[in-house]
C-alpha cells in the first residue's frame, strides 16, 4: 500500500521550551502551550516530544507526550495526570522553562487517494488524533470521528473535532454524553456504514486491538498509535519494543504508529491504571 | 547542527590548555569519555545531538552470535534517582550487526569498543572470531555481568573461575584490547578483577547493572515482565565508586569507571578513586548530550583546580 | 503532642476495619512497621514526634559487649536519594545501655528488639547472655552486615560458615526469639538466609547497607573519614526488594523487609515481595514522624484496597 | 562553674513553617524569615533548626541552621549559599511553607553573676550570636563583639551588633572594612584588654579553637558553638559527634554549644570550603 507523511520528516532535536500556557480542560485533563519553534516547525501528525517534566534526581526519565496542535511557534500537549510525573507537569506555570526532544516517531501516514477517514479516540488516545484531523480536514479529506470516554467531563478537544470532522459520534460508560457504552461500538457502526478508506485508532490497547479488528473484518486499512514505557526516546534503548509481524520494533522511532495489521497484540503494553 | 557545535567550540576554546587524551589497553582515546553499552545503541540515534568525534569512544549494545529476542515488556521501572532495566541483551546478532552499525561506525571518526555477550563460552568466542575481521572494530568488551539473561551474562561474572575462563578463550582468539566488564553483584569483586587480569584482560570495566526490584501495588504485580532488573542510575553511583577504589588497588591494569555518572565531578570522582577513562550510560536518556556535558564538565575542571593532563588525576584521591 | 495523637486517632478512626497484627518469631506485634537499629536510638529522642506505643517494635541501636568508639568524623555524606554513613556501631556497651535505656524502654509499652554486635562469636554471645536477664527485652537481631567495622560486623554476614556458627551459638544461650540481620554485600544473599536458617535463626531481617563511597573533588578526599560507608535511604529499594523477595522464597522462617522504606506503599511492596514486617530506617532523619506515616500508609492502603488483614499481603505478589 | 540557660528548653517539634522573607543581605548571604509560632516561642539563643529545604528524594537530608533572631512569631536564619541545599533554600519565596524541626539543642549558658561578654564572630559564626546579643543586653551585660569576615561586603548582623553591643571590632582578610587581618587577633586583644567574665565564640574551627586557648590563658571561660554533618538532628544517629574531654557527644543535642575546655580539637569539623 503506497503511503505519504506529511512534511518531510525533520532530525529531533533537544530545545529549551517555555510554557505559555498550563490549563484545566477536562476532568484530571491539562492543556500544556509550549513556545518551541523548532520543534513546532517540524513536527507531524502522530509524531510525539519527549519532555523533562523536572530537573534533579526526582524524575531521572523524560516522559513522551504526543503533539496535539501546533498554533505559530508553539506546540500543545493535552495530558492526563496519572502520576508523579503528570502531577508535576500540572504545577508548571508560563514563563517557567523545560526541556524537550522532538519532534519523535513515525506519525501518521495517509494512503495515496484516501478520500473519507474514520478517527477512533479511546480517552487521551484524541491527543495524537488533533493535528491529524485538522491536516486531513485541510487536504479535503473527509473525516469522520469515533470518540470515548469515560463521561463527559472526561472528553477532549470536542471542539477541534466538531469544527473539522463530518460527523463525531460519541460514547461513554456513563451515556452523560453521546451513546452509552464503548466507542467499539460506534466505530464498528460507522466502519461498516461508511466505509472509510482508513481509519486511524488510539486509545487503550484493548480497544485499539478490537478496532483494529473490525477494519480488518471490513478490509479497510488501520494505523494504530501505541504507548510503550520509554527511557530515551530516540531508538537506543530498547525499552518501547512492540512485537510485530517482522520481529520487535521501537515504538518511539518506528512508531509510535504502526500499521495495524503488523501488530501482535501481545499484552506488553503498559498496565492500563483507569 | 548547533547541538554539536557549540559544545565542541567551547571546549576547544576553553580549555586548550588541558590534555585529555588517555591511553587504556594500548588504545590512545581523544579523551576518557565513553558511551556506555546498551545505552547509546550504535551511535546513530545520537549522531543529531552529539558529534561523535568528541567522544573518547561507543561502546556499542550487546551482541551475540545470534539474533537475541530480549525480554518480554514492560523492560524498564523508574525507581528514586535510578531505573531498573531488563531489556534482556536484543540484539540482532553480530552477523546483522557487523552489516549494519560497524559498516556506518567505520564512516565516524570514533573508536568503537564492541560489547559481546554469548550463551556460552563458545558463543563469545564465536562473536569475537568474527568480529577480527572487521577493521572498524577498536577493541573489545566482554560482559559477563548482564543480569537480565538466563543462561550467560552474570552467571559467569559472579565466580572467577567461569570468568577467568571466557577471559582466557576469548583472549586465545584475539590480539585486539581486551576489556571485560565485571558485576557488581558479587561479594568480592577484587578477586573477579585478579581472576580476570590474570586471564589475559588488558583492562576492566565496572560497574554494571545492580539487579533489583520493583512492584506495583496497584496490579501487585512486578513493574518489569521479567520480574527482576538491573538498576543503574545516579543511585549506584557510591557503590560503583566504592568498586572502582576497590579494583584499582586490586589490579594493575586500567580500570574504567562507570555507575550514575552524570555530570563532570561526578566523572572525576571516578578518575580519582583510579579510574583510567569512565562510561556513561542512563544519563544518555536524560540527556542526549550527556556525554558532551560530562567531558566538558571534565575539562573545566581541570583547567580550574590547574591540572595539565586528565591522567594526573587517576588514583590521586588523598587519604 | 498533636504531632503524636494526631496519626493515632486518624488510624484508630479510619482503619478500624483493617487488622494490622502481625507474628513474627512468635512475637506479636501490634502492626508490621518497625524503628530500623541505628536510625531511632533507644526510642526516647523520637517520643517527642511519636507515639512509641504505636509502633510494632523498636529495633536498638546496635549494642556491644565493651563500649564502642565508632569512626572518625565525618561520618555521613549525602548521596543521590540516599546517604552514605560510617558510624561504626558507636555504642556504650551492654552494661551502660541495660541501665540508661532498657530501663527507660521497660516503662514504654513497646516490644524491644536489642540489635547484638561483637567483633567475635564469643562477644555475640556474651553480650546476649548479658541480656538475657532483662526482662524488657522482646528479643535479639543479630547484625552480621555492618560495613562500618573492621573486626566482626559484615565479615560474619558474608559467608555461610561464619554467619551459621555466630547464629547457632547465640541460639544455644537464648530462647528469645532470634533474628539475624543480612547483609547485601554478597553474591547470594539466599545461601546465607539458608545457613542462618538452619543454625537456628527464628527470623531474618534485610537488608542492612550496601557498602559505598563519596569523594568531594574539591578536596580530593573521600567524603568519609573512613572512606567507605554503608548506602541507605530510597536509593537502595530496588536492590532490597529484590532481595526480599529471593529470600523469601529460600527460607520459610519470616521475613523483615528493609531498605529505602519512605512511604506506606513502599512497605506494601515488601510485603507484596513476602515479607512480613518491615524496618523504617532512614526516613526517620527526614521526616521523625515517618514511622507512623509509613503505618498509616499501610493501613490506608488495606482499607482503600479491601485487605482485611496486614498479614494477607505477605507474598501476595502475582507474577 | 554554674551556669544557666535562658528560657526553661521546650521539647523540640515538627512545625509547618512559612516564609515570610527572604533575601540577600551580603554577598552570598541570605536572611530567611520564617512564620513558625511555635518554634519561635521556645528557642533559646544558640539553638538551631533542622530545616527541610525541598520534598522530594533530591535532598534526603534535612539542613541545619541557627536561630538567629526572634521576631514575634516568626524566628530569622541568616544562611550562607554553598551547596544545593542553599542554594534551593535562596530559591524559597514568600509563602512557600516547608518544615523544620525545632528549637534543637543547647544554647550558650550564662555564667552567674556575669557581667561583660565577650562575642566572637567568624564569618556565618555571627549567626547564633545575634539572638545571645540582645538577650545579653537586655540582662544589662555589657557585650563586646569581635568580629570578622573575608571583606565588608561578607559582614553580616552589623546593626544588631552596633546597637546592642558597647563596642564592635571588625577584621577583614583584605582591610575593606576594620582592620585589616584576622578576628583572632582582635579577639586577643579584647580578651587581655577588657577582660570579658566570658566568651563566645563562632566560626571556623581553627578561630575558634584560637580564641578558646586565648581564652584559656587569660583563664576566661569559653563557649564554642560547633558545626557537624548531621542526619537526625535529634540526638538519634550519632553522624554529629565531637571530642571531648568526657567522651564523644552529639553537636545535635549535647551541643551545638560546648564549653571550649571539654572540646578535644580533633580536626573532626566538617570541611571547610573558603
Ligand atoms: C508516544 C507516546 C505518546 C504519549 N502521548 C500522551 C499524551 O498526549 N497525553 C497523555 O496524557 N499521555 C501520553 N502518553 C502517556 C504518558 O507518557 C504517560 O501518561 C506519562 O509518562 C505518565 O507519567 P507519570 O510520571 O505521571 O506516571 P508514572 O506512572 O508515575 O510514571 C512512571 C514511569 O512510567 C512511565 N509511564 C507511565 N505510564 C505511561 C504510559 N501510558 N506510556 C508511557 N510511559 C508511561 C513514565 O514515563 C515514567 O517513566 C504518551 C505515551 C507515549 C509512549
Ligand atoms: C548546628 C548548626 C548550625 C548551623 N547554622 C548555620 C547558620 O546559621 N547559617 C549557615 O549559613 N549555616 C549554618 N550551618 C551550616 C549549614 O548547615 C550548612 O552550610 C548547610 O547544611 C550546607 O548545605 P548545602 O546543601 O548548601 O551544602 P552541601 O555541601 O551541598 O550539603 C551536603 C551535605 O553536607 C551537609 N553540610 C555541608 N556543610 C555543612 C556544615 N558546615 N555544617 C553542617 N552540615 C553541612 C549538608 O547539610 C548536607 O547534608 C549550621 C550547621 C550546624 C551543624
Ligand atoms: C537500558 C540499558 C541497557 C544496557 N545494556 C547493556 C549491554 O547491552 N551490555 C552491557 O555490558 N551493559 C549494559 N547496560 C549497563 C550499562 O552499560 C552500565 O554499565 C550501567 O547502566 C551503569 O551505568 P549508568 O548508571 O551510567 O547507566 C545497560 C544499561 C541500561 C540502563
Ligand atoms: C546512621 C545509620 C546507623 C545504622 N546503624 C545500624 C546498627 O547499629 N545496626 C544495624 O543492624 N543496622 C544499622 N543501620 C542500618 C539500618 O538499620 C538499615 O538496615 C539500613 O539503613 C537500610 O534501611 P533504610 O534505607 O530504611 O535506612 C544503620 C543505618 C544508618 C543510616
Ligand atoms: S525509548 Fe529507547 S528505544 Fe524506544
Ligand atoms: S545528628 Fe543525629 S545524633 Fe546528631
Amino acid at each position: 500500500m503506497s503511503c505519504a507523511g506529511f512534511d518531510s520528516a525533520t532530525h529531533p532535536l533537544l530545545e529549551r521550551v517555555e510554557v505559555l500556557r498550563n490549563e484545566r480542560v477536562a476532568q484530571g485533563v491539562g492543556l500544556l502551550v509550549l513556545r518551541s519553534p523548532r520543534i513546532a516547525a517540524g513536527v507531524e501528525p502522530g509524531q510525539f516530544v519527549h519532555l523533562r517534566v523536572a530537573t534533579g534526581a526526582d524524575f531521572l526519565l523524560r516522559r513522551p507526550f504526543s503533539v496535539h496542535r501546533v498554533a505559530g511557534d508553539a506546540i500543545e500537549i493535552l495530558y492526563q495526570v496519572l502520576g508523579r510525573g503528570t502531577r508535576e507537569l500540572s504545577l508548571r506555570n508560563p514563563a517557567e522553562v523545560m526541556d524537550a526532544i522532538g519532534p519523535l516517531g513515525n506519525g501518521w501516514r495517509v494512503p495515496a487517494g484516501a478520500a473519507h477517514a474514520l478517527l477512533v479516540a479511546g480517552g487521551l488516545g484524541a491527543a495524537p488524533l488533533g493535528m491529524l484531523a485538522e491536516q486531513l480536514a485541510q487536504r479535503g479529506v473527509a473525516v469522520s470521528v469515533a470518540q470515548g470516554a469515560p463521561s463527559a467531563e472526561r472528553l477532549v478537544a470536542r471542539d477541534l473535532f466538531e469544527s473539522v470532522a463530518r460527523r463525531v459520534e460519541v460514547a461513554t460508560d456513563d451515556g452523560s454524553a453521546g451513546e452509552r457504552g464503548f466507542v467499539t461500538v460506534v466505530s464498528e457502526r460507522l466502519i461498516e456504514h461508511d466505509r472509510p478508506d482508513v481509519v486511524y485508532v488510539c486509545g487503550p490497547e484493548v480497544m485499539a486491538r478490537a478496532v483494529a479488528e473490525q477494519a480488518a473484518r471490513a478490509s479497510v486499512s488501520c494505523q494504530v498509535s501505541l504507548e510503550r514505557l520509554m527511557a530515551c526516546g530516540v531508538g537506543a534503548c530498547l525499552s518501547c519494543v512492540v512485537t510485530t509481524s517482522t520481529g520487535r520494533k521501537r515504538a518511539c522511532v518506528d512508531g509510535p504508529v504502526f500499521n495495524a495489521e503488523e501488530v501482535c497484540w501481545d499484552g506488553s503494553e503498559v498496565p492500563p491504571r483507569h | 547542527m548547533d547541538q554539536k557545535s557549540r559544545p565542541a567550540t567551547s571546549v576547544s576554546r576553553e580549555h586548550a590548555g588541558v590534555d585529555l587524551s588517555v591511553e587504556i589497553a594500548g588504545l590512545r582515546l581523544r579523551n576518557p569519555v565513553m558511551a556506555a553499552s546498551g545505552t547509546f545503541a550504535s551511535g546513530r540515534e545520537f549522531a543529531d545531538f552529539v558529534d561523535l568525534s568528541r567522544l573518547g569512544a561507543i561502546i556499542t549494545k550487546g551482541v551475540s552470535l545470534q539474533p537475541w529476542e530480549g525480554n518480554e515488556s514492560p523492560r524498564i521501572a523508574e525507581t528514586a534517582s535510578g531505573m531498573l532495566n531488563s531489556i534482556g541483551l536484543q540484539n540482532p546478532g553480530v552477523g546483522l550487526f557487523s552489516e549494519r552499525d560497524l559498516g556506518w561506525l567505520a564512516s565516524q571518526d570514533v573508536p568503537v569498543i564492541v560489547n559481546v555477550v554469548g550463551h556460552s563460552v563458545d558463543e563469545y568466542v564465536s562473536v569475537v572470531e568474527r568480529l577480527e575481521a572487521e577493521p572498524a572494530v577498536a577493541a573489545y568488551e566482554l560482559n559477563i555481568s548482564c543480569p537480565n539473561v538466563d543462561a550467560g551474562g552474570m552467571a559467569f561474572g559472579t565466580a572467577c573461575a567461569p570468568a577467568a575462563e571466557v577471559t582466557r578463550s576469548v583472549r586465545a582468539v584475539t590480539k585486539r584490547p581486551l576489556i571485560v566488564k565485571l558485576s557488581p553483584n558479587v561479594t568480592d569483586i577484587s578477586e573477579i578483577a585478579r581472576a580476570v587480569e590474570s586471564a589475559g584482560a588488558d583492562a576492566v570495566s565496572l560497574i554494571n547493572t545492580l539487579l533489583g526490584m520493583a512492584i506495583d501495588v496497584r496490579t501487585r504485580r512486578p513493574k518489569l515482565a521479567r520480574v527482576v532488573g538491573g538498576l543503574s542510575g545516579p543511585a549506584i553511583k557510591p557503590v560503583a565508586l566504592r568498586m572502582v577504589w576497590q579494583v584499582a588497588s586490586a589490579v594493575s591494569v586500567p580500570v574504567i569507571g562507570c555507575g550514575g555518572i552524570m555530570t563532570g565531578e561526578d566523572a572525576v570522582e571516578f578518575l580519582l578513586a583510579g579510574a583510567s577513562a569512565v562510561q556513561v550510560g542512563t544519563a544518555n536518556f536524560v540527556d542526549p548530550t550527556a556525554t558532551m556535558h560530562v567531558l566538558d564538565g571534565i575539562a573545566e575542571y581541570c583547567s580550574a583546580s590547574g591540572v595539565r593532563a586528565v591522567r594526573d588525576l587517576t588514583g590521586a584521591l588523598g587519604t
